[in-house]
């Protein structure tokens, strides 16, 4: 990719950005920058693509074939622990966004202590739903072999194994944990939506949605990240100043799906997650080094040897604005 | 030749007076490409008594074939009627027995299972029809080859087999295209042979299509002619020689050579129609 | 026991011009049976709608299943408003050419590869479990390689559809180049026939129905294998669409995702079926005949 | 021009009890032959595993493309350490229960089905358009849907592998009922066959080879299918592993997960070989004589 | 029937004295399903000069269509040497036509291209190539049929485009099994006729497989009796009867009769051994 070549200030570099899930609300930022128009305004012209199943797009990104990934921030480590420098550029949120749903019908489970025996969803291996379960359930003194993990999905597979009892309770995001929540079939366990809730839960801050690319791209196109960064952070304070249905009037209508309110409902709810200022917040990388050192086969390994400074900058974001 | 008795058996199954096979105007006609249609025969009208045996020669590609084909209900007539046994033929009729011109042998199944096969669809016990089986494998000369495939045979073996396949059912009404073309000529007289004897037992009623007019006329009671296509009955010339025939003196007799002739001029005219048909389509 | 000897006509025209009323007969059935398979075919996606419509509105949940009313709200939604994605057309004219690429490169890598390895005994002894295990490998971890290797272009798409195709295609050509008649060959050899004039004029007109066959489940594959090039990473596409109906717990684009996949797929037949109907205008008017008796 | 009238022997054996040198000759020349072709293979094998290795080790990246070394590493790892997800045969079991469930499902009501349709040319006709149509529904969309309808047990990857393998194996079927010789039904209807017998003796067998070729991609198809029902919601298979391998960027396992899949089909390839080698003992030797000179 | 020219042609192609076939204890065994071998035929020895017309008789089974099919290539012997031109055997030697016994016109050609094919084969263009086969068509009586395909022709009209697929490639060594089975009488000599027409003028070696005597000695030169299967040369038969022949007059001269008499006597024995061997393998 010729992009060194954009990298000036002046002319409209391209970029293009994979979103691990376009609709997602965690990954909301990204959208609502292009419709809020602050790319064209920062001078850069961003071809935002979904990749909608997790891993590979990190993999996508260091073959080359795109420049930035809006994922999330335990990636950075992870690709560390395989020699691989990708860091975080801006910091859309500093928690995970995600919540562990317990269903209706099974009353036996009250907290995290209460795992054991119980079938628990993730959206999939290896994902951060699936770390951040089993840390949940060791820190509460529940081995990770005394429950079972279900890869459940995220969305109406997820739905429906909570009703039907494929899993007792499960990690997801939002809108499923919205819809769960409204159609009765769940309620919140653990709520990592919001500081308090990942403070009490994880013991810290646990940085998760975020842009990141590769060390060499930031390196070789810091005018072109500059502009990046410049939107990102426009977009992070237009949020905490608009309420949840104004954040939604602005997407496109259809993300709504077949119910709008839910939808304002699910950003409401995920909306104290975002950062205000796209910076990594203080403490954040450790607790994430914490819980893949623990349970993450090729990061445990190397646990000792992770740089974490090298996996965000805040250089740009205190630039910005 | 084996002794044959009165070809009137007073056994034979069917109504008396009412012909085992019956076509009036019985014509067949195929769709061709262009949408227009090919007439095959035309106006075909021909009674075949119970225990009667009927032999039909014709020019090459007059249409045969397509005779048997309307009698054996597997193709339904454009126009006219087919009857077996006094019923309009809809379906297989009951009791017919059809040896194809073509090899019809089931490959994957060996020369046994090939000939039980008709016994067997009609729920006789395995050990039963194949007991039977062996019985006319070895009556068409097949003994020794009852576990071969069908590839593993020549030309005339396959044919034989066929033949055993469709006299085991013992049809009332049996229709043979061209059974022995691909035999030397002893295995075929002792085909023939073969033949005679369950037909002159069974009283069922016999067409037999051939192009060896010898043949024809000694095995049966009447010879129809067929004209060029499309083919309709030209000529019926019947046999009065008194049965059993043996084939090698009455070959010689003038009553043989006179049918023979008879026959042979018929036929020849029609053969030259085609023949000249086929030229001057082209020219 | 009668026999009536008919004078012939002294020059019977061989060929019937003018369709004889039994054939304007036969004619007009095969139409009035068209018009019965039409009926019966109408009748049934009748019942079933129906059947679709009263149950969500009564016993199922429609959040899971939608009905029909919700999906055809979604489809004309799209067809005048547009998507989330863009046009609807757009959307649909992405994904079909991806599915037309890889369906026409699959296709003709298959027939070649199949009927070449079918002839060629050793070649295909050796390659034998190589290709059947490439077979195995399960199509969305390929896509999600193909996108590493072509990028997130239309290439890692229509890569993903042409292994599917391919494979499809692939072991039908090959068995059917296997199942030609000896006698056609040998006699196709005795009259001087070329290894490629061989494979033109015997081998692939006897392999064209175990080709024509594989065709037809081919080309759902091809649109399959886009659709899932699409989830592993994409910026428009009819299963992107399905996959964003996904995440919102839109049953009704789901469905309506799906339904236009299938109409694509049912064009696309009409073609297959089209070029069949040329390629086989050789046979015996298909044993209908036959199937009324069986 | 001479010519040996040759007197003949009294009573010439027509069976050779023994082998003749010549025909031991032939054996002997069969099996050298087997042995070229695994030798071949493994060269191949050899041949393509280090040129990975050694391209891995100096231009490509092995984050992406992992190399032989490593996988073998993880096969290891896995074998004798067990998985993230419990013991890697209890995966390895939970998998292959679920594709030989839909395979052996799906190969049924496949053959079933395309027998009936083919030779029952009204409702092939009426059913024709739903049955293509629903082929074309893309898998991926069809497993969430399945895991919605039948929950997150075996039985909805049963139903993925199930869909993938029963439309393979329907068109085929279809196609093999249809391609029967004319005259070899019309031989079995005077004969006096049922219904059933005409199936069972006349259509099956000569659509076997329509069928077993459709098998040999089925079985690969219902790993597959049963794959991606994992992917879509499971708690233990191969494909839990691949996708777990994928979640964390590791190559090897991706690898290792796709051999060990591989592996299983050629193991239920071999075993369809053998079944094929049974139903189709009556064929002719196949053409290995015409193959040479093609 | 046709003047016939002297069947010594000088401008026949091969080298004098070379035989154009040349069989020497020729030797083919088939593998059988239990492993152990069956042997077709057995030590045949026989030569064919360039230019010579024999036909082979034998009975039904005896192994005739493989010993063509050795000479024809599409087999190898077990044992023993097949030449063709002086030539070893191996793949298909040039300039051999080979008739089949069983159907092998291509069920997706029409008529015209199937006649057409040979020459297609050998690289004539399309127009050229279809005059000549147009040509061809007219001579086997097919004319107006040029664009039926083979299912809509009778047995006896897919014989016959198969006889002008065989002769339009102008073969040196020409090799017929039983061509004129499924004809008409007439047709049949027409055939025939043809069929010298065309060999008397190209110096082809031609051999002919048939169950007419008649037939065998009315063409050939010299007639080859085979044994029961497995099948080797039992008698060699000159037919020193004047050429051009007309069947019809030579039939009943006393030198066919005698050739005749030898022949049959000599064939019956094989076939009743044949039978014999049939019946007391199962006994
Ligand atoms: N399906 C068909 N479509 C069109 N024409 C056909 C079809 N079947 C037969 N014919 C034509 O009908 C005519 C009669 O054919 P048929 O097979 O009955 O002849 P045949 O008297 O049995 O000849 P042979 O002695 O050569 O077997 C032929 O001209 C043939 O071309
Ligand atoms: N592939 C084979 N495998 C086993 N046996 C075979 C095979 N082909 C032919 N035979 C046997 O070889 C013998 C000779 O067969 P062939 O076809 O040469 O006979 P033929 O003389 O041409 O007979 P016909 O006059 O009936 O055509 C037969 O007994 C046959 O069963
Ligand atoms: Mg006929
Ligand atoms: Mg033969």
């Amino acid at each position: 990719r010729g992009a060194a070549a954009d990298d000036d200030a002046s002319a409209t570099p391209n970029v293009s950005i994979m979103v691990g899930g376009i609709d997602k609300v965690i990954y909301l930022p990204a959208m609502l920058t292009e419709r809020l128009g602050y790319f064209d305004d920062a001078g850069v012209d961003v071809d935002l693509k979904t990749e909608p199943s997790g891993a590979s797009a990190e993999n996508v990104m260091l073959a080359g074939k795109v420049d930035g990934v809006v994922g999330f921030y335990d990636h950075t480590i992870a690709l560390q622990a395989q020699d691989k420098c990708v860091e975080s550029v801006v910091q859309l949120a500093k928690v995970p966004g995600e919540a562990e749903v317990v269903a209706t019908s099974s009353d036996s489970v009250g907290s995290a202590a209460d795992f054991g025996g119980k079938k628990l969803g993730v959206t999939s291996p290896g994902s951060s739903t699936d770390y951040l379960t089993q840390y949940l359930a060791t820190k509460n003194g529940v081995d990770t072999s005394d429950y079972s993990t279900v890869t459940a999905g995220a969305g109406s597979t997820f739905i429906a194994a909570l009703q039907n009892g494929g899993i007792d309770a499960g990690m997801t995001t939002d809108p499923t944990i919205a819809t769960a929540v409204d159609k009765g079939l769940g309620k919140v366990l653990i709520d990592m939506r919001t500081e308090e809730g990942t403070k009490a839960a994880l013991g810290g801050l646990y940085p998760a949605a975020s842009l990141y690319m590769t060390c060499d791209y930031v390196e070789q196109n810091p005018k072109t990240v500059q502009k990046l960064a410049d939107a990102f952070v426009r977009t992070m304070q237009w949020i905490s100043t608009h309420d949840a249905a104004e954040i939604a009037a602005e997407m496109p209508a259809d993300y709504a799906g077949g119910d709008p309110e839910l939808y304002v409902q699910s950003i409401k709810d995920s909306s104290p997650m975002f950062t205000t200022d796209g910076r990594m917040p203080e403490g954040g990388p450790e607790t994430v080094l914490d819980v893949l050192g623990t349970f993450s086969d090729t990061v445990k390994a190397k646990k000792d040897d992770i740089d974490l400074s090298k996996t965000y900058t805040t250089e740009f974001v205190d630039n910005a604005g | 030749m084996t002794d044959i008795t009165s070809r009137r058996d007073p056994h034979a199954p069917g109504v008396p007076g009412v012909p085992a096979i019956s076509l009036r105007g019985a014509t067949k006609r195929f769709a061709t490409k262009d949408g227009s249609a090919f007439t095959a025969i035309r106006d075909v009208t021909l009674d075949v008594a119970p225990g009667e045996f009927v032999a039909v020669v014709g020019p090459t590609g007059c249409g045969k074939s397509t005779t048997l084909s309307l009698v054996s209900g597997l193709e339904p007539a454009s126009v006219g009627t087919v009857e077996v046994a006094g019923q309009p033929v809809e379906g297989i009729p009951d009791g017919v027995g059809y040896m194809f011109q073509a090899d019809a042998v089931l490959p994957w199944k060996n020369v046994l299972d090939n000939v039980a096969l008709g016994l067997r669809y009609r729920g006789l016990r395995r050990a039963d029809a194949e007991a039977r089986a062996r019985d006319w494998i070895n009556r068409v000369g097949l003994g020794g080859f009852e576990d071969r495939y069908p590839h593993q045979l020549s030309g005339g073996m396959r044919k034989r087999v066929a033949m055993a396949q469709t006299l085991i059912t013992e049809p009332t009404v049996l229709l043979l295209d061209e059974p022995f073309g691909a035999l030397d000529v002893q295995t075929r007289e002792l085909m023939q042979d073969e033949l005679l004897t369950l037909w002159s037992g069974s009283g069922a009623a016999c067409v037999f299509v051939t192009h060896d007019l010898t043949e024809a006329i000694s095995l049966a009671d009447r010879v129809v002619v067929m004209t060029a296509g499309p083919a309709t009955v030209k000529d019926v010339v019947t046999v009065d020689l008194p049965r059993p025939r043996r084939v090698e003196e009455i070959r010689l007799t003038p009553e043989f050579i006179q049918l023979y002739k008879r026959i042979w001029d018929s036929l020849r005219e029609e053969v030259e129609i085609t023949r000249a048909r086929g030229a001057s389509r082209v020219a | 026991m009668s026999l009536d000897t008919q004078t012939r006509p002294t020059a019977e025209p061989q060929q019937v011009p003018a369709p004889s009323p039994t054939f304007r007969l036969f004619r007009s059935r095969a139409s009035r049976r068209r018009s019965t398979v039409a009926l019966v075919r109408v009748l049934l996606i009748v019942v079933w709608l129906a059947s679709w419509e009263l149950a969500a509105r009564t016993v199922i949940d429609p959040f899971y299943y939608s009905m029909p009313s919700q999906i055809w709200d979604r489809l004309v939604d799209w067809f005048t408003e547009g998507t989330s994605m863009g046009s609807i057309w757009s959307n649909m004219a992405v994904t079909l050419e991806e599915a037309v690429l890889g369906f026409v490169i699959g296709t003709f890598a298959g027939v070649v590869l199949g009927i070449v390895l079918g002839r060629a005994r050793f070649l295909s002894d050796v390659l034998a479990p190589f290709i059947k295990g490439a077979n195995a490998i399960p199509r969305i971890v390929l896509a999600s390689l193909f996108v590493i290797w072509f990028g997130l272009g239309m290439s890692s798409k229509v890569a993903t559809a042409f292994v599917l195709v391919f494979f499809a295609v692939f072991f039908n050509s090959f068995q059917g180049a296997r199942e030609v008649d000896k006698v056609l060959v040998d006699n196709a050899r005795i009259l001087g026939a070329s290894r490629w004039a061989m494979m033109r004029t015997v081998i692939l007109p006897s392999a064209t129905s175990w080709i024509l066959a594989s065709m037809h489940v081919a080309f759902g594959f091809a649109l399959i294998g886009a659709i899932v090039g699409e989830f592993t990473g994409a910026d428009q596409g009819l299963g992107l669409l399905i996959n964003h109906a996904q995440g919102n717990f839109d049953a009704a684009g789901i469905y309506a995702g799906m339904l236009i996949v299938t109409v694509l797929a049912l064009g696309a037949e009409w073609l297959i079926t089209r070029l069949e109907q040329r390629l086989t205008s050789w046979r015996p008017p298909s044993g209908s005949e036959l199937a009324r008796d069986l």
